[in-house]
């Protein structure tokens, strides 16, 4: 395998995990923007989509579309239980304890995971065959192309849905100023709600693309959920797009660092970024240094 | 006579601490004491940022680390003196919670959260890479126990001993602070941290301080594991570690110095006399941290508090009639 | 004439695109009871905001006593002998109505954590004149019989003498009190303009915002008028009543 | 007056504590098993295996007219947790010997403790460290890390195959996995070409194996435990790796292999017979016992039987026996163990000794491959 083969085959991998990363980063910040939390269940979101997917696929037995269609439904419906159960009832709470909250919802969500489909490693079949495209020496799978499809799609979904609905538009009016946004009407609890419900579904989406490349088990949550959390930091809190280029940006840094210098510390690169961008530019790649000042967290 | 009254329930505390020798020697019964000690240690700590300071460390499991394997390398390998290598632990603890801390708490909300959290990460992994320096995953065996000249703390009651004194030398410390000009301007903080600022007190210059504070109690803690279990591994490291200490603070009561022992105590002996929880440890954890911070976010302590306050009250009323 | 304690000029602050304040310059004498007034919006708690350090202002100055303070952070600003309350009484609601005062003996003592984890003489001795401080002022705003009672629990309006206690502790050259009486009824507005006179008696700059008129009117030496962020008028309180522009203003708002 | 309350008070729990000794009298024997927890796969058999055995030594009479009653405590894979349950099955339930635990981890934070309460500790994890240097109350039943090394590298011989990839992940098996695979490299004649790592939570090798696909190395042996070995296998044939590909003997439930699905045929490890045994010649001397057991074991639970429960039944039958001949009494238990010889067990034949504290060697492996969701012997 010559060089050049070699880091196209890094790119692919890079691209393929800075995707998911990049879907993690996305629902952190649909969160963030609406409510300045930090969910700490995002991962949990990701793991479920996965796990229920492979439930009702392999042991309901359902058609994949129906199951895809299914799966997201159940996972926005658990977002959105989340928020109404644990995060509403709260009057004015503190970040610290809604980040205690955020906590213990992923380990229940984890916990729960667990119990109704145990500690094995879970697959699904990938969606168009497991044949390896050959590319300049390199390899990719069906299933990568399919991932980055969809990561384009919920891409211009977002961009559409934020930029031309109401429901979107009113959104990104409670980002900005939630007090004011109440002020012209618009229910701030329910944006709340919906954006925990968004993310959720969000999240479920990329389990589902990503459990027949990297398997899915109960404890995948935490580390995906770091992951994402730097590219969102590391694209701008809040900044969507920031996210995404921070995503794949990170996915292919990952990539070209577990083969160029050393394998063992691979997991570490992305923490790294995201404890150096904490301490040279908090505001990250594409956000407004201003921004990350006046909004809590 | 006043140092009686203002330390009456510590006292009872000592006490009581010293009256379990003579009840039991168990050893079983004495470690799963040593064990709530050595929490209780790092949860004050721990404390005073959370419920002092209103910040989030997920990450102590790592400062807690850095104190047991310092000491643990410094004495097993270059058999350097117990109090040199403690003194090490925590000095090297300070000067990367100083690190750590200073980009994170200057910026507002809780920044501190994630990056504590990929801190702790990133020790976990150093921790398992630097097999030459640290053993790697097979973590460090042998290390010798705590001695001061040529006494040996080699039993679990003098194990216990030891833990216990430090921990009250600590507690009778941690609460001079608690009720001194910095502790008051620490409890600000939680109040408002507008007003702090407009009495003067520098917000950010206190949380870093308190955060390094609370970095140290961890490490203490730490070197104590390390030379009484005399065998650490990255384990000590863990994220799940460090969510364990953030819910003994949680449950034992934010801002609450006695929290700090009872959290520590419940969450260390409810699994024991329980056995096991089986498979649903993990969700009964979750389902305490989320029911605690619902419905008493004062936690055990401030829940205790009101149950004898709700019942005095019952007794007075009757006493009326 | 006295010299003025506290100069701005030329301040500006924007939001955004929104300008709050704009080009402001304005002077309050020694010993002054200075009031700002204007209509909602008109970005008085936005100036109390720069005075004190919590913003800094895009452009202009700000002095103290002859010492440019503009940019230094809102503690240090509160060091030099800026005292302040909040329009929405911000307490420590986690501790006592004593504890809240002694706070504010912070930029005043300066036990540190060693000397006071360890409790030594000098931190100790301290710790005796913070308190005995603290009960004075508490005295000097009549909460004495509350010291023990949890800062949360007392009413609104002894959280707003709470506030200027704690203030008065740091023994602040001007003092800022934003919207003091909101909230208060008429008895306890009576008694607040009697502190605010005696707190100026004690030589302490009282700079006041306040919507309550009669209060302003019948305690203030100097008042200025802002709107949009803009100087209207600047005069002691009969000037300000007969100045067209400031009636124009307030009559624009309720017409 | 407060104080003397408390005392009482303190008194009266405490009491609570001490446990009641039953009528008969048991032989008692502790298990500590990571049963839940991140290590449950290796504890969760575990602890059905010895819990099988109890049920079936006491529904046949017990040892010598005494029923055998095994007390299991979890450790959760926790070395603070395993300390003291090892404390509490030593100093409360007084114990005469100890199974377990099931990490080599768990197992290195109670040796001292074992030697210390003279405790003969029969581990079920696999780390060399665990018995070299020997410690003197301390044994274990895996085969070691090296003998697996030693069988993968004859079988590589036999391939012609001299220049070998190594892949392992940075856990305390992989590690142990990785260190005997660079010392033993020479001695078969075997260059390692690449060496790579990744971490335990991994989800994707494919920069390692890239790294790999470029060497001229002619087979991948890959060390670590779930769920990285999957991983390993379909990364390898997302990459169109062609090269054989050998895992450790950490490969030892069926599981896995299926779990990779068609990827996973061909790829070969070092087992004990258990996972093999219907292809195993019927003059196997362990061949009737690893056909009961897996019968057993798969009637009585529904799951595969895996090699980490034969580690089990390995360490608990060594006590049954000793027990059988001994008695409880702890040193004799333990004089009996190190002098074992002839032991059949899942994992292979016994021959204990002072300086070998798992009696073990090469020949407990046998090579198996994955052929249609199934190990078969490799030929």
């Amino acid at each position: 395998m010559t060089l050049s083969s070699q880091i196209v085959q890094f790119l692919f991998t890079g691209i393929t995990i800075g995707s998911i990363y990049a879907m993690v980063g996305l629902g952190f910040n649909i969160i963030y923007n609406s409510t300045g939390i930090i969910n700490f269940a995002q991962g949990e979101f990701v793991m479920l989509g996965g796990m229920v997917m492979v439930w009702l696929t392999t042991m309901v037995n359902l058609p994949m579309p129906l199951a895809f269609i299914l799966t997201v439904a159940i996972v926005t419906v658990i977002g959105a239980l989340f928020e109404r159960l644990a995060i509403y009832p709260l009057k004015k709470p503190s970040v610290l304890i809604l980040i205690i909250i955020t906590l213990a919802g992923s380990i229940i969500f984890k916990g729960s995971a667990m119990l109704i489909w145990g500690k094995e490693t879970h697959t699904l079949p990938h969606i168009s065959g497991e044949e390896p495209i050959e590319f300049m020496g390199a390899t990719i799978l069906p299933q990568t192309l399919w991932i980055i499809a969809v990561l384009a799609v919920i891409v211009t979904l977002l961009a559409v849905f934020f930029n031309f609905t109401m429901v979107g538009k009113a959104m990104r009016a409670c980002s900005v100023n939630p007090t004011a946004a109440s002020l012209v009407g618009i229910n701030v609890r329910r944006i709340v709600l919906l954006s925990f419900a968004l993310s959720a579904g969000i999240g479920a989406v990329a389990g589902i693309v990503f459990t027949p490349m990297v398997l899915m088990e109960y404890d995948r949550g935490a580390m995906l959920a770091l992951k994402g959390f730097c590219a969102a930091v590391l694209g701008g809190l809040g900044n969507g797009v920031g996210a995404v280029v921070a995503g794949l940006l990170i996915g292919i840094l990952e990539s070209f660092g577990a083969g160029f210098i050393s394998s063992g510390y691979k997991d570490g690169i992305a923490l790294l970024i995201l404890l150096i961008v904490l301490i040279i530019k908090p505001s990250g790649l594409f956000g407004v240094s201003e921004a990350s000042k006046l909004k809590e967290f | 006579m006043r140092f009686v009254r203002n330390y009456s329930s510590l006292l009872l505390f000592v006490l009581l601490l010293a009256g379990i020798p003579f009840f039991v020697e168990d050893p079983y019964f004495l470690s799963i004491l040593v064990f709530v000690g050595i929490y209780s240690i790092a949860t004050m700590g721990l404390n005073l940022l959370m419920g002092y300071a209103g910040q989030i460390s997920l990450g102590h499991a790592a400062f807690y680390a850095i104190g047991a394997y310092t000491s643990g390398i410094l004495t097993s390998q270059y058999n350097v003196n117990f109090f040199l290598s403690g003194g090490c632990a925590i000095a090297l603890a300070v000067v990367v919670a100083y690190i750590i801390g200073i980009p994170c708490l200057r910026l507002k909300g809780h920044y501190l959260a994630m990056g504590t959290l990929a801190f702790g990460e990133i020790v976990y992994i150093f921790l398992n890479a630097t097999v030459d320096f640290t053993g790697g995953p097979s973590g460090i065996a042998a290390i010798p126990e705590f001695r001061v000249g040529e006494f040996f703390f080699d039993s679990d009651l003098k194990f216990y001993i030891l833990v216990w004194c430090i921990f009250i030398l600590l507690f009778v410390v941690t609460r001079n602070i608690v009720h001194s000009r910095m502790g008051r301007a620490l409890r600000s903080l939680h109040g408002s941290e507008q007003a702090a600022s407009a009495m003067g007190v520098n917000v950010a210059d206190l949380k870093v301080k308190v955060f390094v504070l609370s970095a140290a109690y961890a490490a203490l803690a730490g070197v104590l594991y390390a030379h009484f279990v005399t065998f650490i591994s990255p384990q000590t490291s863990d994220l799940m570690f460090s969510i364990r200490l953030v819910t003994m603070v949680v449950v034992g009561g934010m801002g609450h110095l006695w929290g700090c022992v009872l959290g520590s105590a419940i969450l260390t002996v409810l699994p024991e006399m329980l056995s096991y929880f089986e498979d649903y440890d993990m969700l009964i954890y979750g389902c305490i941290l989320l029911g605690m911070v619902m419905f008493l976010p004062g936690g055990l302590t401030r829940g205790a508090e009101m149950l004898y306050a709700k019942c005095v009250k019952k007794a007075g009323k009757r006493g009326d009639a | 004439m006295p010299d003025a304690i506290l100069k701005a000029a030329d301040i500006t602050k924007e939001f955004g695109g929104i300008t709050a304040l704009k080009d402001l310059s304005f002077a309050v004498q020694e010993g002054a009871i200075h009031a700002i007034i204007g209509p909602n919006g008109a970005g008085k708690t936005t100036l109390i905001n720069v005075l004190s350090g919590f913003l800094p202002p895009d452009t202009g100055t700000i002095s103290l006593n002859n010492q440019v303070i503009t940019g230094q952070k809102s503690h240090d600003i509160a060091k030099l002998g800026i005292g302040r309350t909040f329009q929405n009484a911000e307490i420590f609601g986690n501790m006592s109505v004593l504890e809240n005062v002694m706070v504010g003996r912070h930029t005043r003592t300066s036990a540190g954590l060693f000397s006071s984890a360890l409790t030594l003489p000098r931190a100790r001795r301290e710790e005796k004149q913070i308190r005995d401080h603290a009960l004075s002022c508490l005295e000097t705003v009549g909460l004495l019989d509350l010291a023990a009672v949890a800062a949360a629990s007392i009413p609104i309006g002894n959280q707003r003498l709470l506030e200027v206690a704690r203030a008065l502790a740091s023994e602040p050259r001007v003092l800022l009190l934003d919207e003091p009486a909101a909230g208060l009824n008429t008895q306890e507005t009576r008694m607040l303009a009697e502190l605010i006179r005696s707190i100026q008696q004690r030589g302490i700059t009282v700079i006041i915002v306040e919507h309550d008129m009669e209060l302003v009117m019948d305690i203030s030496d100097d008042i200025l008028v802002i709107n949009f962020g803009e100087k209207i008028a600047v005069g002691s309180p009969a000037e300000i009543q007969a100045n067209p522009e400031v009636i124009a203003v307030y009559l624009g708002e309720e017409g | 007056m407060k104080s003397s309350a408390l005392f009482v008070l303190a008194a009266v729990i405490l009491f609570g504590f001490v446990s009641v000794a039953g009528a008969a009298e048991p032989y008692k024997v502790g298990a500590v098993f990571a049963v839940t927890g991140p290590a449950s796969w290796l504890g969760e058999p575990e602890k059905n295996t010895v819990k099988m055995i109890e049920e079936e030594i006491n529904a046949n009479g017990g040892i010598n007219g005494r029923p055998l009653e095994i007390i299991v405590e979890d450790t959760v894979g926790e070395e603070a947790k395993t300390v003291l349950a090892v404390k509490k099955l030593i100093t409360r339930e007084k114990v005469c010997a100890i199974v377990g635990p099931s990490r080599s981890g768990t197992t290195m934070a109670v040796v001292p403790i074992a030697e210390r309460y003279k405790v003969p500790l029969i581990s079920c994890a696999a780390a060399e460290a665990i018995i070299k240097p020997v410690k003197k109350w301390v044994f274990k039943t895996p085969q070691s890390d090296a003998d697996a090394v030693r069988r993968i590298y004859e079988k590589c011989q036999e391939m012609k195959i001299d220049k070998i990839a190594i892949m392992s992940g940075t856990t305390g098996f992989g590690k142990a996995g990785r260190d005997q695979l660079k010392k033993l490299a020479a001695e078969y004649g075997m260059t390692i070409v690449a060496d790579e790592t990744y971490g335990p939570k991994d989800t994707d090798m494919t920069a390692q194996l890239t790294k790999i696909k470029a060497t001229k190395a002619q087979a991948i042996v890959n060390w670590s435990i779930v769920p990285a070995q999957t991983t390993v296998i379909k990364n390898r044939s997302q990459l169109g790796i062609k090269i054989p590909l050998f895992q450790s003997h950490g490969f030892g439930n069926v599981k896995y292999a299926r779990t990779a699905g068609a990827a996973a045929d061909g790829v070969m490890c070092p087992a004990g017979r258990l996972l093999a045994v219907d292809t195993l010649p019927d003059d196997n001397p362990q061949k009737a016992l690893l056909a009961k057991y897996k019968k057993d074991y798969e009637t009585k639970f529904k799951a595969d039987a895996s090699t980490f429960g034969g580690h089990a039944f390995d360490a608990i039958m060594l006590v049954v026996e000793a027990l059988k001949a001994v008695g409880d009494d702890k040193a004799k238990i333990r004089d009996y163990i190190e002098n074992k010889k002839g032991f059949v067990g899942t994992g292979g034949i016994f021959n204990f000794s002072a300086t070998d504290h798992v009696g073990l060697d090469k020949t407990a492996f046998e090579m198996l491959m994955v052929k249609d969701g199934n190990f078969v012997v490799a030929k």
